[in-house]
């Protein structure tokens, strides 16, 4: 019920991203690295999502003819980051802190926790984010259980 | 109720069946305008700052993160990610500071985001005083401002006057030169404890500029005459880490401390001993040491400036001395001869209240320390610092101010809020020609300013300072790192400008210019670029450290005449500036107001302390609403009856009262300094804090005193 | 209970630290900076004077001031009291779904989110350091600006207290893993010592015999509050001399 | 228990089964305006501590009068007070059953119905009391996928298995000897009610089996409520005495608690008993015999708990630990000293006197002294929570309580909840069970 509930939710997000920008198109036909715009990914607490400012430092040159590219721009013009919807977090009463770069150091591989992101156009959480989700991780990879390791 | 709560009702009624995540609001979509290049969410940094909390001059750490604040641009609310402070923390590399901070120092981190700091610059709308403004654009308030300068040079130059605070630092050298390009007298420091007896005093006794440092960390025997050194006075961080090393620093070997004050302050509580002085009887018990010391034939070096001291105290009557002091004889011969006996003793010399003879109380106190030899010495009174004169040269003296004041017809304001201080200076704000006002809030005195140009936050400007106390030469220093949160800008820049725009153009030093002079007076190198290295690493640092500062005594003594009071005067008020809020400046920084007033306890108030004999008199207990007034006003604030003061004073602390100073100060409490008139130190000007004599009255209003612990005794006792 | 396994921040397996606080109060003046420190550090929400009138301000820290004997002979016994981090928690068993409880460090752990508020530990702490937000916490804008992200706001309903800073300890024991070694004594350090001028305060690894907080609590003069009643803190005091 | 029981003396009510069914059963309260007029007053009063709980949770718990170090106020005070009301019942009714005490028969059901009401009451207040309700459901213990489970070792977690343990007890206890009732009531109606009270009724049709069945289960609940009601109250005082709080952390709390629990249950019992007497016109059924008796347990109970007060105070003045000393004379002294002597007056003085007095002995003064304990209960149980939270093991940190007008009107709303549910209750169901009440003793 709940994973339903959380699947109709994503899909509702999905659709309501501003800009309909495809995960698939940059890593699988232009070749780029997750890190390449989520820069902290392996090494920060945050991975971040890129500003406007990196995708226009490819986009400047790069497909400026697309419908999309152009509304992009349009928001460059404007000097405003895309109001992106996130898709992955904690609400703040769950009082988490999560941290990325343990995890990479700890050879968690991104799909783990994002899916697939690779064959996504607008990402979607494929992978239900609960608690139980992460304790199970942690538990078979037998890293903390303690509750301070993420709640404090 | 909104939704959020909407759930929690159901969710409880419905046997907690819904909850937590059907509650969720989603996040209202307000546009990010892109950040500048170099904020990473998450990615923390640290920067080296200078506090501007109080003139001690502390190097601190500034931990900056990306934040994200709402701005209107365009008409368009928008999210705009910029760099925020989100902790301040001592500099490790800052010998003063040590990496450690004051409480008042953490706190400066909510007046640069304090809800109430002005916007932008202001026009006053309403009659002076009143706090009505009017916001305006740069260009006019600017306009308006030199205007009001331009007819005021050409009027009377003598009559402009600029008031601001003791501080040696780059402000205090642009307001200088500033003054100077327009030809008009040097600024005029005004607040409590500004330090000017401890300055004149330095020079009388040691001959020696600025004001001296006390190595206490070293010493085996400290006593102190006045100078509340763990609660503020000069240099609170230095003091404690001093204080912290001279217990428990040394293998085997336990610094004693007396202290000798009016008051039960934070130093009496640490002291071994305390010496309950009637308020201004710190001379009277200076000057019978001191004659205890002579009796006890103390010489060690028989210099001039020893023999000075020694003519200095050899008339005293001792017994004359304690009946002025309340100190019994018997005591004072005690600690003589403990002082004497002490393998490093020290005296601190310091008047954390200023009274009307502060300046020879410091100055006798000090004459203590020539008769016992520890001038200069290892764990004794240490010269201050000599480099950078150019900011200790423009530190500005408290000489004559109200004079000026009462005359201005310009007055220009930075650092100092006169109305709150020196109440009794409100009518001179109000005649004055015009008031323009440098001031980041709508305090006490910016109330009755004309124009308010308002200034960057300490920890949004460059800054150099000298450390009002240091064991070595050391200077402060810090880049902005930081934007401007608000539309304010740097009074460095401000007054140059407003002098280009009269016609007198000076040119402002910055932090890297003063950082140059100081290499070349330090001589560090001499080849091109060497200076360029030495500013960087100095700024990279947050300070630049030398090796002992200044030089010896000079020997030059003037001691004087002194001269002891007849005998105790009772029913006495005091005032005296307060751990958390300092002279009143740190009454808008809400934590400030939440922490315990070390004395009372109280919070979001301070009380009138009134002893237990006394108060049991009024019939008055903890709360009460009690009325004291004296010659030149009155004030009521509930009473607290202080266990340790002394039968017949009344203390209060200063911090509250402010008329205007923000949501969380205005209009809170009373300001002790009503009650005091235009007392001031009678060789210095110093604002004086008492004594006056005080009639005291219970009122039926109930009771306001909020207090974090209503326990002043420990039932049953923990020792620990 | 949830039994903490620490290598899981680095994959290899590590000493467990155990934390532990020495406070000398020879050295304590009583300055409070201490407790603006941590107010700062741990996003502590600032009552307001109204609920301060009610008794409910918090201060994870806060410095106990007693004062004996009278005038002139009186004196002032104060001690900063924060979290005691006991062995023996008395809040631990009684907290009905597990909200608090001593992880591996010794760390006594307040899950924000798990407390559903029964002040059960709130009242069952004989040193009163435990606080409820009885309302939302707030700051007028823009001195939200101020908090350190690093620390959970807390929701209203939920009981706080200090943490021994346990950010911080993250913060270390990530950075000593990313660089492949060990937190080293006197890495972690919580706001309260950082910041104390008086250096007053020292916080280390009570299991490591050459740390300077183990060197400290094996002091003579080292006490514990209220130890008569078997708490086992792990703070430890160093008596004034006098 | 042997008791030295007043024969009942001989009355003019009804005799016989049929007659006493008729007559009940023409005394249960139809929809008079009175009636409507007090089920109104007291819904509006529930309504309004509803509302004021809805504005707990809608604005914070900082709208209640608690504060550092006093963290437990009228909720806890108020739960323990319902809960130990809540002996009044079962456990009164169990004991008299067992020891085949015959002129209990008119009063059982009373005080079977005090019991279950006073739980759900009594139940609600933890929740009340806890600052995120909406996550109470965290305590139950129930396969989740986060793998957490509630602290087994929680008094509080005792609390809930033993009170919910006791009023699914109780509700059986008060349900069984309803059963032929129901029957009974059934044959008097028609149309909807009819199909209720037989759907109730269980398809009691008053066989030889049923009747032996009925009267073995009421014998085995008797014996397994009474063993249940002891261990609730006890954990209750687990609550407190499992605690280091100065003068909880007692080895006297479990049985004095339960003491004081059946002494303020036997109180109300009387309470309710005058009130449904007079409002319902049964005087013939609840007699002075009844009253009296009760009475005599009163006075009982009084003294039982008059020697664990002072055993309590005694062991801890003498001890004269300081931090229990602080707790000692904060009672003793100030607001706190006038209530603890006003409950020791209520508790002690008054039913001493009344009751131990046997020409003062009487159903006024029975039900005088029985709201003097009421208050007197209720008040010590105040004195127990609030006094010894005020004054912590450091006195830095102590600090008084004043309860707010939400806690006050929740606290006001449980009282007008009692008696709306007995309103309805008697509406329902005949308050005097008509099967085992057969008239006169002397008739049977």
């Amino acid at each position: 019920m709940l994973l339903l509930l959380l699947a109709a939710a994503g899909a509702l997000m999905a659709a309501d991203q501003p800009l309909s920008f495809s995960h698939a198109a940059h890593i699988e036909k232009a070749r780029m690295q997750c890190t390449d715009c989520h820069s902290g990914a392996k090494t920060r607490d945050n991975a971040g999502i890129p500003s406007i400012r990196r995708c226009m430092a490819c986009h400047q040159f790069i497909a400026t003819d697309r419908p999309e590219i152009g509304r992009l721009a349009a928001y460059w013009e404007k000097q405003r980051e895309v109001p992106w919807l996130r898709v992955y977090g904690f609400s703040k009463d769950a009082a988490v802190q999560f941290r990325h770069a343990p995890h990479a150091r700890a050879e968690i591989e991104c799909a783990r926790c994002h899916g697939d992101v690779a064959s996504m156009t607008v990402a979607v959480p494929a992978v239900v984010h609960t608690m139980g989700t992460c304790v199970q991780c942690h538990r078979d990879n037998s890293a903390s259980d303690d509750c301070v390791a993420c709640h404090f | 109720m909104d939704r959020r709560n909407f759930f929690r009702v159901v969710g409880t009624a419905s046997g907690g069946a819904i909850t937590g995540a059907c509650g969720r609001k989603s996040e209202e979509i307000i546009p990010l305008l892109v950040p500048e290049e170099g904020i990473t969410p998450g990615v923390e940094s640290w920067h080296p700052g200078v506090c501007g909390e109080c003139a001690a001059g502390c190097g601190i750490l500034a931990r900056v993160m990306a934040s994200e604040r709402e701005i209107e641009v365009d008409g368009e609310r928008v999210r705009q990610r910029i760099a925020a402070v989100k902790k301040l923390e001592g500099n490790p590399n800052d010998p003063t500071s040590g990496g450690r901070l004051c409480a008042r120092g953490h706190a400066g981190l909510q007046a640069l985001y304090g809800p109430d700091r002005l916007r932008g610059p202001m026009r006053r709308a309403g009659p002076r005083g009143e706090g009505r403004f009017e916001a305006v654009s740069w260009e006019s308030a600017m306009q308006e401002a030199a205007e009001a300068i331009d007819s005021a040079v050409s009027e009377d130059v003598e009559r402009v006057v600029f008031l601001s605070r003791p501080r040696a630092d780059l402000r205090a050298a642009n307001i200088a030169k500033f003054l100077l390009a327009l030809g008009a007298p040097p600024a005029c420091a005004v607040g409590v404890r500004d330090f000017a007896a401890e300055m004149q005093s330095a020079e009388r006794a040691y001959g020696w500029r600025g004001i001296p440092a006390y190595a206490i960390r070293d010493a085996t025997l400290v006593l102190s005459i006045g100078a509340d050194f763990l609660g503020g006075w000069v240099s609170p961080v230095l003091y404690a880490r001093q204080f912290g090393h001279m217990r428990r620093g040394r293998p085997g070997v336990r610094g004693r401390l007396i202290h000798a004050e009016s008051r039960f302050s934070l130093t009496a509580w640490n002291a071994d001993r305390w010496l309950p002085v009637w308020p201004g009887g710190e001379l009277a018990l200076a000057l019978g040491l001191g004659r205890a010391l002579v009796d006890l034939g103390v010489s060690v070096s028989p210099s001039r400036a020893e023999q000075t001291a020694r003519t200095a105290f050899a008339d005293v009557d001792l017994d004359k001395a304690s009946a002025a002091c309340g100190i019994p004889a018997a005591t004072i011969r005690e600690v003589g001869t403990e002082l004497a006996a002490a393998s490093a003793p020290v005296v601190v010399a310091g008047a954390s209240i200023v009274r009307e003879h502060s300046s020879d109380a410091v100055a006798a106190a000090s004459a203590l320390n020539v008769l016992l030899g520890r001038v200069g010495v290892a764990g004794g009174v240490l010269p201050p610092p000599s480099v950078l004169a150019d900011l200790s040269e423009a530190r500005p003296s408290s000489d004559g101010w109200r004079e000026r004041l009462a005359n201005a017809n310009l007055v220009m304001i930075d650092g100092a809020n006169p109305a709150y201080t020196s109440p009794s200076s409100r009518e001179a704000l109000e005649n004055a020609g015009t008031v323009i006002s440098l001031s980041s809030f709508v305090d006490d005195t910016s109330a009755y300013a004309d124009v308010i140009l308002p200034d960057h936050d300490p920890l949004e400007r460059e800054a150099v300072a000298l450390p009002s106390a240091s064991l070595v030469e050391s200077v402060a220093c810090s880049a902005p790192f930081v934007a401007a949160l608000h539309d304010s800008r740097p009074a460095d820049s401000v007054l140059a400008d407003l002098a280009a725009a009269v016609g007198k153009p000076f040119e402002p030093l910055d932090a890297r210019g003063a950082l140059a002079r100081l290499h070349a007076s330090v001589g560090a190198g001499n080849e091109a670029g060497a200076s360029d290295g030495f500013v960087e690493s100095a700024l990279e640092q947050g300070c630049w450290q030398g090796g002992p500062a200044g030089g010896g005594a000079t020997g030059e003594t003037g001691l004087g005449e002194f001269e002891i009071a007849d005998s105790m005067v009772p029913a006495l008020f005091q005032a005296y500036e307060s751990l958390q809020f300092g002279a009143g400046g740190g009454a808008n920084r809400p934590w400030l107001q939440e922490l315990p007033d070390p004395t009372s306890s109280a919070m979001w108030g301070l009380p009138l302390e009134i002893d237990p004999v006394t108060a049991s008199e009024l019939g008055v207990e903890n709360g009460d609403i009690v009325r004291a007034r004296s010659d030149h006003g009155s004030l009521e604030a509930p009473a607290y009856v202080n266990p340790a003061a002394i039968p017949g004073v009344v203390s209060m602390a200063v911090g509250q009262g402010h008329s205007h100073f923000g949501r969380y100060a205005s209009g809170r409490g009373a300001n002790p300094m009503s009650l005091l008139g235009d007392m001031q130190d009678r060789r210095t000007g110093a604002t004086a804090m008492g004594p006056v004599r005080v009639h005291l009255e219970r009122l039926d209003k109930g009771r306001a005193l909020i207090q974090f612990s209503r326990q002043d005794r420990d039932v049953p006792p923990h020792r620990v | 209970m949830p039994e903490g396994s620490t290598e899981a921040e680095s994959g290899t397996q590590r000493r467990t630290p155990q934390w532990g606080m020495a406070i000398d109060l020879d050295r304590c003046t009583g300055c409070e900076a201490c407790v603006v420190a941590c107010s700062s550090e741990n996003n502590v929400p600032t009552a307001g004077e109204d609920q301060s009138a009610k008794g409910r301000a918090m201060h994870w820290i806060r410095i106990d001031r007693y004062y004996e004997g009278d005038f002139p002979n009186i004196r002032v016994r104060h001690r900063p009291v924060l979290c005691q981090q006991c062995d023996e928690a008395p809040c631990e068993p009684v907290c009905p779904v597990n909200a608090t409880y001593q992880n591996a460090e010794g760390l006594n752990v307040q899950v924000y989110n798990r407390c559903i508020g029964t002040r059960y530990c709130a009242i069952n702490c004989p040193y009163t350091v435990r606080f409820l937000n009885w309302y939302p916490p707030e700051w007028a804008e823009p001195l939200g600006l101020q908090l350190n992200p690093d620390v959970s706001v807390r929701p209203a309903g939920v009981v706080e207290k200090c943490t021994f800073c346990v950010q911080r300890i993250k913060r270390a024991k990530l950075n000593a893993a990313a660089e492949g070694r060990e937190v080293g004594d006197g890495e972690v350090q919580p706001a309260c010592v950082q910041s104390c001028p008086a250096e007053a305060m020292v916080f280390g690894d009570l299991s490591d015999p050459t740390s300077r907080v183990a060197h400290l609590a094996n002091s003579r003069r080292a006490q514990r509050l209220l130890e008569e009643l078997g708490t086992k803190p792990r703070v430890f005091y160093l008596e004034r001399a006098d | 228990m042997a008791l030295t029981v007043a024969t009942a003396g001989v009355g003019g009510g009804p005799v016989g089964h049929a007659q006493v069914c008729e007559d009940l059963v023409a005394r249960m309260p139809g929809s008079s305006p009175r009636y409507l007029g007090a089920v109104a007053v007291c819904g509006g009063i529930v309504a309004w501590a509803l509302f004021a709980w809805v504005y707990q949770i809608a604005n914070g718990f900082g709208s209640t009068g608690l504060r550092r170090p006093v963290y437990w106020g009228l909720y806890i005070v108020n739960f323990v007070f319902w809960i130990g009301i809540s002996h009044a019942g079962t456990l009164i009714s169990a004991i008299l059953r067992l020891t085949g005490a015959e002129w209990r028969r008119p009063v059982t059901r009373a005080a079977e119905a005090i019991t279950v009401f006073c739980l759900m009451i009594g139940g609600l207040f933890p929740i009340i009391h806890i600052s995120r309700p909406w996550f109470f459901y965290w305590i139950l213990p129930y396969a989740n996928e986060r793998m957490l489970w509630p602290n087994f070792r929680s008094p509080l977690f005792w609390d809930l298995t033993a009170i919910l343990t006791y009023l699914t007890g109780s509700v059986v206890y008060l349900y069984l000897p309803l059963i032929p009732d129901f029957a009974e009531m059934a044959e008097r109606c028609t149309g909807a009610r009819r199909r209720a009270y037989r759907w109730l009724s269980l398809g009691w049709r008053g066989s030889d089996r049923q009747w032996q069945a009925l009267e073995r289960a009421m014998k085995l609940m008797a014996i397994v409520i009474l063993a249940i009601a002891v261990s609730v109250h006890s954990v209750v005082a687990y609550d407190f005495s499992m605690s280091l709080t100065p003068t909880w952390h007692n080895t006297i709390f479990p049985p004095y608690f339960v003491v004081g629990a059946i002494f303020s249950g036997i109180a109300a019992l009387v309470v309710v008993m005058a009130t449904l007497r007079k409002l319902m016109g049964l005087q013939e059924y609840l007699r002075e015999v009844h009253f009296v008796n009760l009475g005599k347990l009163l006075l009982l109970m009084s003294l039982i708990w008059g020697y664990f007060t002072f055993s309590e105070h005694l062991t801890t003045w003498y001890g004269n630990l300081p931090t229990e000393m602080d707790v000692f004379q904060a009672r003793e002294h100030g607001i706190f000293g006038a209530l603890f002597w006003i409950m020791v007056t209520c508790n002690l003085a008054v039913p001493l006197v009344l009751l131990g007095v046997s020409k003062l002995r009487r159903i006024s003064t029975t039900v005088a002294c029985g709201i003097a304990v009421l208050i007197g209960m209720w008040l010590e149980r105040f004195l127990i929570v609030i006094p010894a939270l005020s004054t912590p093991h450091l006195s830095s940190v102590s600090g008084g309580y004043v309860p707010s007008w939400i806690e006050l009107s929740i606290t006001a709303g449980t009282f007008a909840a009692m008696a709306l549910l007995y309103l309805l209750f008697v509406k329902a169901v005949p308050i005097i069970a008509m099967w085992e009440y057969e008239g006169e003793p002397a008739a049977r």
